[in-house]
C-alpha cells in the first residue's frame, strides 16, 4: 500500500481531476508539465534561493522547554509561522508563482478564506511584477480586515465573493469561475491540497520542504530522522501534507492530523471534515466533504477561519480511510486555551489555526522518550482581535 | 431510439430550454416544462440545483440557490417529473453537477430518470476519461445519453475523442467561458463555429453559453444544429414569473 | 580615532552613565559582570541557540532585484522582519534574558514605544517564566492596540505611564523608576541603544550578529564582506548599531543613518535628533536630544512610533560629530511611500520605522557597482492601521 | 565658612523642606521660602523644575511640571532669588537634574548660585565620580556645596569614597525608592540609620525620601542629622496653598 498518489491522480479513491471540460486544458497543461518543470535544475534553483532568501528558510525546529517539561515529552515546534508573511503557505506561493512563469502565464487568480494565502500569493506576485486578483468572501473581507489591507498594499486587486455562504468554498467557486473564464494567459494558484489533479500532488510537494528540513534538523538534535509523531492541523491540509511527506510510508512515524470541531463535533458547527464528512466531489476532487444527504455542501464552522473548509484534501481522505494517521478534533475553547498556554509558556503566540495542534496534549498523553513534532504552520498576528475578544484582554 | 436522437435526426434548427428546477417556485417544474413544449420549444435542459455550481454565472447560480431553498432535492424532483411522459414527448435532460448524482447513487439516479423518462444527462464536472471508465456501462443500461461539452480550446484529438464516445449531441461551449457571460457571438466564435462544423463529426452539435435573443441564436445555428439558452430565459422567469413564457419562445423563433 | 567605545564608556564625548545613585549598584553589578558573562562559553552557547531555533536566525540577505533594477545599484536587504516577534528587537532581549539569569534577577521591566520591544521583552520573559512589567505611554497603549494584546497574551503586565506627553519618553522616566524602588531582583532591559553605560555598548553587542551575519553573507554572495554602504533607521539606534558594529572602524564602507523628519526637519513636528538635538543628558547618557534652550526635553513627532524618541544612542551621536556615518532625514510622507513601493515591488511590507531607511533613493544616486545594504528593521504588520488610513486601502 | 557648614555645626536635628520653585504660581518662590525660614525650618531645597524627573515621585513630578507650565526657567528662578539674601539667612540649596544646568553652561550657573547667595546644590543624576572628575573646581570656585546621596544598597567602599569628597552633608535616601513612598519607617529602614550613624562618617548624614509628618521626622533623626520633607510639603501646598506654611511646619516641629 502507499500513502502517497499514483499515477493517475488519486490517493487510493480519491483525488482525480473532476473539472468541466472548459478547465480541462489548464489543467491538462499544469498536469502535463508540473514534475517536468519541477525537476528542472533551474526551478530548483530559483524555488530554493527564494525559500531561502526571501522566504527565511530554514524554519528552526525548535525545542520547546517548558512545553515538554509540562507534558513530560519531547515536543519540537516546526516554527512556519516565522517564514515571511507568517505561514507555511508562501513555500507553495513561491513554488506556483515560478511554475506560472514557466508556463508562461501573466496574470494570477487565488481564493483566499484568513487571508493567509492571498497574502502570500499578493506577495509572491509583487517580487515577480504580475497582475494579480484574489477572490475572497465578502464575509471574510469584513473580519478579515488587516489581511485584505496587506493584500492591498501588495498591490492585488480583492474581489469579493457574493454569493453562497460568502466565505472561502465561495471565494473558491469565483476563482473557478475567473479561469473558465481567463483559459489562456491566467494561473490559478490554489492555497492548499485540494482541487483538481495535479494540485494536490504539486502542493504537497512544494511543501514537502517542511518534512524533508525536520529530517535532517531532527537528525542534529537528537541523533535520529524520525520522530514518534508528526503533528498537523488540517484545513485543507496543506501544512499536514508538507509535514508528513517524507514520512509518509514510513509507518513507524505516527501521524496526527488535527481538525476543528468548532463548537463540538456534534454540534452542527464544526468543520471537522474526515469525521463528519462522506466521500463526494468539491472543487475538482473526490475526497471527504461535509454535506447534506442530498449531496448539497454545507457550510462548515470553526473559530479559526483558515480550517472553516468543508472539505479535505484527498491525501487526507485516504490517511483516515486507510488509518495510516490518526484524526482528533479539538473544539474552539481548547484551540483557543492552548494558543493562549503556547503564548505563556513559549513566548510563541499561534494562529488559532496552529492552535489547534496544540491543543491535542489535553487529551492524549505521551512517553517521555517520544519526540512530537508540531508543525506551527502560522503566527498569530493575524488574529490578535479573535484573542483579544475571546479573552477579554 | 432515444428521444434526443430522434430529435437530433429531424431537419431544422434545435430551440432548447434551460432553467433550475424548482425556480421560481418550487412545484413550478412540470408546468414549465409543458410550457416549453406547448410553445415549440424542441428539448428542455432541466437544471437539477447544486450549492456550488462552478460553471454557472450569476444569474443561473441565483436561481440554483432559491430553487434549494424552496426546498428541491433530487427526490423532489423525480417526484415532480413522475407523471411528465404524460404530457410531454420533447427530449428531457438533467444538468446537474456530480456531486448530488453520487450521493443519491449513481446507478438509482440512472435508474430513476429513466423511470420517469429522462433521455439523457449533462454533467458538467463528470469528466469525459471517468465517465468512460466507470459509468458507461450503467448509463447505457438504462439507455441514458450522457452529453458531453468542448469548448473553443478543446483539442482536435480530444474533440474526436469525445465525438467517438458520444451518443446524441456534443455540446458546443460558445467561448471558454461561465454561463451568462457576453453579447451575442463575435468573428472569433462564429469561426470557431464553423471550424467545428467543417471538422464533420459522427454527433451533431447544439452550442450553449451566450445565447439569448433571436440574433444569437442565429448566429449560433448558422453552423450548428442548435442552440441551449440558459441564462436569458431565467432572467425572463424572474422578471415576468410563468405566465409569459410564449413571449420568451416567440422572441427567440420569431 | 575609534568609533566604538571606551574603557570609560563613552563615544568619543558621549555616553556615560549619568544616573542617580538609587540606580549606581544596579548599573555597576552590569557593568562590572556583562563583558565576562558574554565572554562565557556556556552563555554564547545559549545566546547562539535561541538566535537559531528561537528567532530564526540568520535572517537572510536577500537580493532586491526589482528594486536595484529601479534604481540601477545593487541593493540587498537584510532581513530582520522575518525574526520572531518581527523586528531586530529580539536579538537584545533574548541577550538581556540571558544575562538577567546569570545576574540572579527574576523580576523583567522595560519601556516601549510602538510596543516592538515591549513584545520581543514579553516574549523572551514568557520563554524562560519570568515576571515582566512593560512601562507604555497611556497615548501609545490607545493607538498600537495590537501590540498591547500581543504583551498580554505573553502574560506581561502593561503599566500605562501617565505622566508627561504619554509616549515612549514618559514611559522611560516610570521604568527607571520602577527600577529605582526594586532595586535587588529587577532587571531592566532596555530596549535600544541608549540609556546609561554599559547599556549602549551591551545593546549593540547584542544587536552585532547582524553586521556579522551580513559580512559572511555578503561573501558568499559578492565575494567581499564589505558593502559600500550600510543603511539604517534611526530612533535610540540599536538596529542602526547593530548593522553597522562591524564596520565601525572600516571607512571603506560608508554609514548611513536615516532619521525621521516627520512634517519636515524644520516644521517643529519632528524626530530628527542628531540635526536638530543638542547635547545634553538624556535617560542617563551624555548625547543629543532634542531640548528647550533651558534644557527642557522636547516631544519629538514622527509617524512610525519607533523612531518618535527625543534622543539618540551616544555611538550615533558620534557618529553624527565625527561624520563618520552620514545622517539623513526623512519625512513622514517620503516614508510612506517608500514603505509602499517596497511593497508593490518586492512584496515585502516593511515598518514604517524601516520604511524611512527605503526612502533614501530618491535623495541619493548609487552607482551600478555600488552595493548597498539596508537593513529591513522590522515588517509592517503592526503598521497596517497607519499605511492603510494614510493610503486610504 | 558655608551656609551650610555652618547650620550643621549647630546642636539639634535640621528640618530641610523640598519644594518645586514656581509652584503653586511663579511668583511663590520668594515667599514660600521666606515663610518657611519664618516658622523655624533650618534649611531649604528649591527644586529646579525638570521635564523628565525620573528620581521622583508623581507628587514632585506633577509640581514640576505645572512649575513649568506656569514658566519656570533657570534665568527666572536666579531673577526671583536675586533680593533673597536681602531677607533670607538659613542654607539654601537648588536641588534639580544635570540637563538644565549643563545648558545654562556649568561654569554660568554656579556664578549664578553664587551671585544670588544659593548655598549648594543637589544634582541627583550627576554621578560622583563625574562630579570629581570634571566639575568639582568649578563648584569649589564659586564656594558651592555639592550635596551626594547614599542608599542602603550604597557599598561600604562607596560611602567611604562619597563622605571623602562631601563638603556638607551626605543625603540619605531613606530607602532605595523614588520620593513620595513608603509610609513612615520600618525595621529595615531604622537599622540602616543607625548602621550609617554607627560608621562615624566625616559628614553627617540628612535623612530624605519618606518623611512627611512628626513621627517620621523623628524616626529618621534619631540617628542623622536631620531629615528633608519634599512631597508631603508639596502636598500641603496642592491642598492649602501658601497661606498655611505655618501649620504644616508645627505639625512636623510640634
Ligand atoms: C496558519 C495556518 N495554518 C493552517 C491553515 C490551514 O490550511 P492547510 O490545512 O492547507 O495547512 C491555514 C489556512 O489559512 C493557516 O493560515
Ligand atoms: C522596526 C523598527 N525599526 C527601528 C526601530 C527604532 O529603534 P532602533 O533605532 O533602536 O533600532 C524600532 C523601534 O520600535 C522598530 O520597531
Amino acid at each position: 500500500m502507499t500513502y502517497n498518489i499514483n499515477e493517475k491522480g488519486y490517493y487510493g479513491e480519491f483525488g482525480g481531476a473532476y473539472i468541466p471540460e472548459m478547465l480541462y486544458p489548464n489543467v491538462e497543461e499544469l498536469r502535463l508539465n508540473y514534475l517536468k518543470i519541477m525537476a528542472e535544475p533551474s526551478f530548483k534553483e530559483a524555488f530554493d534561493q527564494l525559500l531561502k532568501d526571501y522566504v527565511g528558510r530554514p524554519s528552526p525546529l525548535y525545542f520547546a522547554k517548558r512545553m515538554s517539561a509540562k507534558y513530560k515529552t519531547k515536543i519540537y515546534l516546526k516554527r512556519e509561522d516565522l517564514n515571511h508573511t507568517g505561514a507555511h503557505k508562501i513555500n507553495n506561493t513561491v513554488g506556483q508563482i515560478l511554475m506560472a512563469q514557466r508556463l508562461g502565464k501573466t496574470r494570477i487568480i487565488a481564493e483566499t478564506g484568513a487571508g493567509q494565502h492571498g497574502v502570500a500569493t499578493a506577495t509572491v506576485c509583487a517580487l515577480m511584477g504580475m497582475e494579480c486578483i484574489v477572490y475572497m468572501g465578502e464575509i471574510d473581507i469584513a473580519r478579515q480586515a488587516p489581511n485584505v489591507a496587506r493584500m492591498k498594499m501588495l498591490g492585488a486587486k480583492v474581489v469579493p465573493a457574493l454569493s453562497g455562504s460568502r466565505t472561502l468554498k465561495d471565494a473558491t467557486n469565483e476563482a473557478i469561475r475567473d479561469w473558465i473564464n481567463n483559459p489562456v494567459d491566467t494561473h490559478y494558484i490554489i492555497g492548499s491540497v485540494v482541487g483538481p489533479h495535479p494540485y494536490p500532488d504539486m502542493v504537497a510537494r512544494f511543501q514537502a520542504i517542511v518534512s524533508e528540513e525536520i529530517q535532517w534538523q531532527l537528525k542534529e538534535k537528537e541523533g535520529t530522522e524520525k520522530p514518534t509523531y508528526v503533528v498537523a492541523c488540517v484545513g485543507g491540509g496543506s501544512n499536514a501534507a508538507g509535514a508528513f511527506y517524507h514520512y509518509l510510508e514510513d509507518t513507524d512515524v505516527k501521524l496526527i492530523a488535527v481538525e476543528a470541531a468548532g463548537k463540538g463535533v456534534d454540534s452542527g458547527e464544526s468543520a471537522a471534515t474526515s469525521i463528519l464528512g462522506k466521500e463526494g466531489i468539491i472543487h475538482g476532487s473526490k475526497t471527504l466533504l461535509m454535506q447534506t444527504k442530498d449531496g448539497q455542501i454545507t457550510e462548515p464552522y470553526s473559530i479559526s477561519a483558515g480550517l472553516d473548509y468543508p472539505g479535505v484534501g484527498p491525501m487526507h481522505a485516504h490517511l483516515y480511510k486507510t488509518g495510516r494517521a490518526e484524526f482528533m478534533a479539538i473544539t474552539d475553547d481548547d484551540a483557543m486555551l492552548a494558543g493562549l498556554e503556547l503564548s505563556k509558556t513559549e513566548g510563541i503566540i499561534p494562529a488559532i489555526e496552529t492552535a489547534h495542534s496544540l491543543a491535542i496534549f489535553k487529551y492524549k498523553t505521551f512517553k517521555p522518550e517520544d519526540i512530537v513534532v508540531i508543525n506551527l504552520s502560522g503566527r498569530g498576528d493575524k488574529d490578535l482581535q479573535n484573542y483579544i475578544e475571546y479573552f477579554d484582554l | 431510439m432515444n428521444r434526443i436522437n430522434e430529435k437530433l435526426n429531424k431537419d431544422g434548427k434545435l430551440l432548447s430550454i434551460y432553467f433550475s428546477a424548482g425556480y421560481p417556485n418550487l412545484s413550478d417544474t412540470a408546468s414549465i416544462i409543458q410550457d416549453l413544449e406547448k410553445n415549440g420549444v424542441d428539448m428542455i435542459e432541466i437544471g437539477l440545483p447544486f450549492s456550488d455550481p462552478l460553471a454557472d454565472g450569476p444569474t443561473i447560480q441565483a436561481s440554483s440557490t432559491a430553487a434549494l431553498k424552496n426546498g428541491m432535492t433530487s427526490d423532489v424532483l423525480f417526484n415532480q417529473l413522475k407523471d411528465i411522459r404524460k404530457t410531454v414527448s420533447i427530449p428531457l435532460i438533467i444538468m446537474g453537477y456530480f456531486n448530488p448524482m453520487l450521493q443519491y447513487g449513481v446507478e438509482a439516479f440512472c435508474a430513476k430518470c429513466k423511470e420517469v423518462g429522462v433521455d439523457g444527462l449533462i454533467i458538467p464536472d463528470l469528466p469525459v476519461d471517468v465517465y468512460d471508465e466507470q459509468y458507461k456501462s450503467v448509463f447505457k443500461k438504462h439507455g441514458l445519453i450522457n452529453v458531453f461539452l468542448i469548448t473553443p480550446q478543446t483539442s482536435k484529438e480530444r474533440i474526436d475523442y469525445i465525438d467517438s464516445i458520444s451518443e446524441g449531441f456534443i455540446y458546443m461551449v460558445s467561448s471558454a467561458s461561465v454561463t451568462g457571460s457576453g453579447d451575442g457571438f463575435g468573428d472569433a466564435q462564429t469561426a470557431y463555429f464553423k471550424r467545428i462544423s467543417d471538422l464533420n463529426l459522427k454527433h451533431p452539435q447544439i452550442v450553449g453559453f451566450g445565447i439569448k435573443d433571436e440574433h444569437s441564436f442565429k448566429q449560433a445555428t448558422t453552423h450548428a444544429k442548435g442552440a441551449i439558452i440558459g441564462s436569458a430565459f431565467i432572467k425572463h422567469l424572474t422578471s415576468h414569473g410563468t405566465e409569459k413564457i410564449s413571449d420568451f419562445v416567440e422572441n427567440i423563433k420569431a
